[in-house]
């Protein structure tokens, strides 16, 4: 048993550290730093995207021949590992994460010709249709019509919690183009552009007073029967090939770590207000060691799925478990990120954005500044992507088998 | 032993209810994005129906409200998610100003002309009532202060700061009017949508000393912990009926989410949070004031107790609510949020729990 | 508003005061103090209540006409209330808290007149056979049964988690006297002499070594047909009847909070091994008061129930969330006590009694040598009389509407 | 990177298994309830199988086992909800003797034909390593002995005493054997079965002194904390498996009590723990101990987290386990108890958290 990287492996990770030295520039770090919502914002985002597009790293994730790195499930993990270490921006999932991997699993080649590139390059910004105000986790339950007119699709019905679709020039959408069927069955999947009169976008003002999740509503609107992926009723496999993919983040543990580690350092300077620093009171103390020891064991847990992905086994519904403790533990930093920085974590500031020239002045600091901002924010983070709820009956059901 | 309310209390309660009740949730939001955070000629309605004036005593011109007078308002007011700083701009400065002996400025207080508030945050001082960083130096014509605070509520609202200030090594109480020579003020806007300021005083001479010792601003810190405890609870009741009522409408799966027993359990543990939590709120507003030690660790007790489980219920709350409750378009994130303010208003919890611990 | 006793209550207060001064002796309280178990041992427990039965205070749950006190709801919390802060041994409530007040509501004069004085005199000691090994929280699925045979039933079948069977002299039972009707409707409340061939009882030992709890056997047991309460058939309305009065507990404070105030003494003499005391420790500290205030509430939870009572309002399902945090308190009491206690609560003495004078010696300290006992036993505490997964039904169903 | 046990593990895993396998829950009663709690002839078998032999270095006449083996074996222990105190009277006793320079009485240690056990734990000192309340004098024929010791393992059954005392403020280690003039034992039992003893000195000669520093017996206590969170780990597999088993046959209301959602989605919070504490573990016992601080450390942290997890765990086996569960007849109440000693073996949660978070 060991849990050192092969020195092929360290060799990458040199690489990629040298890498991102040399790229990875103070604003994006502190673009990256000063965005407390889930999803960075897109100059930041795209711009970090664009350079790694440009050294050929943008989705490690994609088969090697449909632009992909050919890294192995170990350089992957190493990747995203250093990537968060360094504090670079987080991309956005859409197009990498979400439906890339499906245009490259269920494209026709003339679709991976005219998607994939612009996906790669960043050209195109995509958001998400699945989720509607009747459909949270039961989705397959939506009610989204198409259906098909001469060569479109037309689309009538909403969707929401449609994350940046007021930046993005497409959105993937599942659609019910048969109601007479089992519900699953009459789901199908289609890319719509975004830049038409049948759609309309309306903000979700979140408690934070971001603007990151929008209502969008379908009148009429149209897509050519080209842009519908796979099959006419495939929609639901598809929609579950995709949700693995999101579900599937499985490094978690060292953007935990990180900002635990400036919680540490941040307790060593905040008075009590009783003598002495928040660090030293053994109540707080405690409470931050404990949360650093479910973290650092999350990071072997996430070790240990990699594992067994490096010998070729599926690791399966431990990526569920992987998002609950994730997210559960991200939830607990902001607490204490909110205990720890006293009355001026009470500022809410409703500017935006937080970096660069136009952002406001911080009260007190730059971390009480975002504290009360990401602590409501990530509430969100036990609800999408597979609530809490909807993680413990997976595993219940393929894990513990009940 | 009865815990019905009076008639009186049904009455208060019924009258904040109808004053709150034209406040939805996007009349609410309205409310708070504005530039001040909030309506003056709302607070000259909240003062006419003599809210205000409940917190002072007959003699000083007020309506002579007990604790548990005051407590239920709060309740009531929390209940409502009602978008008044009453605790904070309202009752505070009464209170203060009647014990400190200002009698002119109270009046206006209690009939809502002027708008109080007490400065007394220091960023180095955390939730401490000790001021170190604002000196009051005595001269020929009074006193003059020069120092900082922070989270000064209401500061674009305030005719008027009571600003605590080092004498000599005791904290006291000054009265410094917001056209003051050498006052500076920087907002910024708060979690619950009101907004606080960072208060600068630069050799800025006060208009009055309020006649007030360390015991009389512990006594003021107990009362405020006992009404942001009662708003808290509030707050809290109508975050679980609120999210009850939603468990049962809301279908997935073809089934209401409240028929799901792992809810169904976590919401009995809600449940049972806000049952204790009423009843603290009621155990220390009926405590017996003669003892000052007894009941300010009753009062404290009653701030980290009620401020954990209302904490925990409103996170439930979200939760359950799923994507609809982190938007600030229902009712649940604006509780969520004050709460969170309210937590923290006269020391957070832990603060709170290690007074009532030592205070054994 | 106010949560004061009126000067009658008052008055009462002091008149049992008085008695208890007068006639709790050391001993009775040395020997609830030191009883570690759910149940106090018979010859404390019984001998405080020949002592209340002289009294005439055995019975307070009692019609007045029955030998019960005749006092109000608030004068039944006092005396419970006193009873708890003098330490005094619980009673038994099998005779006089659950079947008594069941004859009493459904016997017949003869019952009534056979029964309830030797229950009040003490004369006769009752167990209880309602859980069956495959009927815990589903009771009504029992198949322990009963045929009326000339005027006797025959009895064949088994309980489980009888306690105090092995000093009984009777039990009551719940049969089935009838299979083909719907499961709650074949059910029979039935009195059975403990002392007779049919019935053997076997020990359950309990993980602290304790023996409260048996399986009894009935093979070919008899009773009278004159010791059925009730017609047959009316089993389960009976034991529901019965039921509310178990979780009717409604006094857990008193005593939760004379443990915590025991464990604050404690706290100042414990040395943390790292100079100071235990109670010093502001983690310790801080978990102790978080207890008390928890305590604190459910005092005044238990006398705004009390406050519904005293105005002729049914306080109804709410015992059943008195029950929910009472014993989940008491737990964590317990937990406490483990901690603070360090190496020594790891002792699990085997005999039994602890009290007397063949009581062993303490390791350390009288406290330490019931920590271990008092934690194990009380695990039973969130799964008797109701577990709290069933009481959390119960309120999720009846007060919530869920 | 490689988290598979190797060959050899997986032989010591199935030794154990195949060694344990005989004594069900009725039989470890039975040798739990026997005068000394355990069995002489027993303990001979398992040193035969080299399991004591593992924890000695090859040039000690042991099988030089790395601390990742013998962290394997203690789980194992407890997986199996083995009677045997192969932690403490086994593992514990080799290192300290291995390190000390004490090759005569390992031999015996290892051959299983010498009991020895540590006596460390003092009334006043709680969970502290420094000994107060034991004294060695020096004198001509070298060190005598006084003073009292609590919780000393296997108190009936140690040949060997290894006391720690003070000398001139520093703790060191002596040999006492169990016939030594001036030595008084009274034994006890603990939670797990196992008889402890309360240990009294009174001028008693030691036969030798370690060569051992306090920086020694850290690293030793270091070592007992991983080994006891490894045993914690098995444990808390044996606790989650059987009750995972126990609430698919056990049917209420005509259907397995495991279909009940709250059931359920409790059961998932234990399997997130223990899949957490597996990993903590193994976190542990492969972390470099290069650097002596990194490493215990490591340890101290494990330990509290595991600790804490095992008791949440075995609390609720034992609830969803219903009477069935507090009673001493299954795994699950046996297991309960020993989580109760581990927790506690050389420092509770507390203890060990703040150890974790101080060397920070």
């Amino acid at each position: 048993m060991d849990m050192d990287f092969s020195s092929q492996d360290i060799a990458f990770r040199n690489e990629v550290r040298a890498f991102l030295q040399n790229n990875l520039t103070d604003r994006l770090r502190d673009g990256a730093r000063r965005t407390p919502s889930v999803f960075v914002e897109p100059d930041i985002g795209m711009e970090w995207h664009r350079i790694l597009y440009r050294q050929g790293w943008v989705a490690p994730h994609w088969p090697k021949e449909d632009g992909g790195t050919g890294w192995s499930p170990t350089q992957k993990f190493i990747f995203e590992r250093e990537c968060a270490l360094a504090g670079a921006p987080a991309l956005s999932i859409l197009g990498l994460r979400l439906v890339g991997p499906v245009i490259c699993a269920f494209g026709t080649p003339e679709q991976k010709a005219r998607f994939l590139p612009r996906i790669l390059s960043g050209d195109d910004y995509w958001c998400q249709g699945y989720s509607e105000p009747g459909s949270g986790s039961d989705l397959a339950s939506l009610k989204t019509s198409a259906r098909l007119e001469g060569g479109d699709y037309v689309i009538n019905g909403s969707k929401i919690w449609t994350t940046h679709a007021h930046h993005a020039d497409w959105i993937f959408a599942l659609v019910r183009t048969d109601a007479t069927v089992k519900k699953q069955a009459g789901i199908t999947f289609l890319l719509v552009p975004m830049d038409q009169p049948g759609i309309s976008v309306t903000p979700i003002p979140s408690m934070s007073g971001d603007h990151e999740v929008n209502a969008v509503f379908f009148t009429d609107a149209r897509t050519s029967a080209e842009n519908r992926i796979g099959a006419e009723g495939q929609g639901w496999s598809i929609a579950k090939f995709l949700l693995e993919n999101e579900r599937g983040g499985s490094c978690y543990a060292p953007r935990l770590l990180q900002s635990i580690g400036r919680l540490e350092q941040l307790a060593q300077t905040q008075p009590s207000g009783s003598g002495g620093m928040i660090g030293h009171d053994p109540r707080f103390r405690d409470r931050l060691a404990r949360v650093r020891l479910e973290a650092e064991a999350l990071e072997i847990t996430e070790l240990r799925i990699l594992a067994e992905l490096a010998k070729g086994r599926a690791p399966g519904p431990q990526t569920s478990l992987v998002k609950l403790l994730g997210s559960n533990i991200g939830q607990r930093i902001d607490t204490l990120r909110l205990e720890l920085l006293g009355p001026d974590a009470l500022q809410l500031p409703l500017e935006r954005p937080l970096y660069g020239n136009e952002a406001p002045e911080p009260v007190g600091s730059e971390d009480a500044q975002t504290a009360m901002i990401q602590y409501l924010n990530n509430r969100a983070a036990t609800i999408f992507g597979g609530s809490d709820e909807v993680q413990k009956n997976i595993i219940a059901k393929t894990v513990l088998g009940l | 032993m009865n815990f019905d309310l009076s008639d009186e209390h049904h009455m208060f309660v019924s009258a904040i209810e109808r004053f709150a009740a034209p406040i939805d949730v996007a009349a609410r939001r309205r409310l708070r994005l504005s530039p001040a955070g909030y309506d003056r000629a709302r607070w000259t309605q909240l003062a006419d129906m003599g809210l205000i004036a409940l917190a002072a005593g007959a003699d000083a011109g007020g309506l002579g409200g007990s604790a548990v007078d005051l407590a239920l308002v709060a309740q009531a007011i929390g209940a409502a998610n009602a978008p008044d700083p009453l605790i904070e701009l309202g009752i505070l400065p009464a209170l203060l100003l009647e014990r400190g002996g200002a009698g002119a400025a109270l009046e206006g207080v209690l009939a809502g002309t002027t708008i109080a508030t007490l400065a007394w945050t220091e960023r180095g001082q955390r939730y401490s009532l000790n001021a170190t960083g604002m000196k009051a130096d005595q001269n020929a014509d009074g006193f003059a202060l020069t120092g900082e605070k922070t989270m000064v509520p209401g500061a674009l609202l305030a005719d008027l700061f009571i600003v605590t200030a080092d004498v000599g090594g005791a904290t006291a109480c000054f009265l410094v009017p917001k056209d003051a020579p050498g006052l500076c003020l920087r907002a910024y806007r708060l979690a619950d949508g009101s907004i606080a300021g960072e208060l600068t005083l630069a050799r800025t001479p006060a208009t009055a000393r309020l006649a007030l010792d360390n015991a009389g601003l512990a006594a003021m810190a107990a009362d405020m912990r006992l009404y942001a405890a009662a708003e808290m609870v509030g707050l809290s009741q109508r975050l679980l009926d609120d999210t009850l009522a939603y468990v049962k409408q809301r279908e997935q799966f073809g089934i209401a989410i409240g028929s799901f027993q792992a809810l169904q359990h976590r919401l009995v543990d809600c449940y049972a949070r806000q049952e204790q939590s009423r009843s603290m709120l009621y155990r220390a507003m009926l405590t017996d004031r003669a003892d000052a030690a007894t009941w300010h660790r009753a009062a404290a007790g009653a701030k980290a107790f009620i401020g954990e489980n209302s904490n925990a219920i409103a996170r439930e709350a979200v939760q359950m609510h799923g994507g609809m409750g982190i938007t600030d378009e229902l009712a649940i994130g604006h509780a969520l949020k004050r709460v969170l303010v309210l937590d923290r208003l006269f020391g957070d919890a832990d603060t709170a729990l290690a007074d009532y611990a030592l205070a054994a």
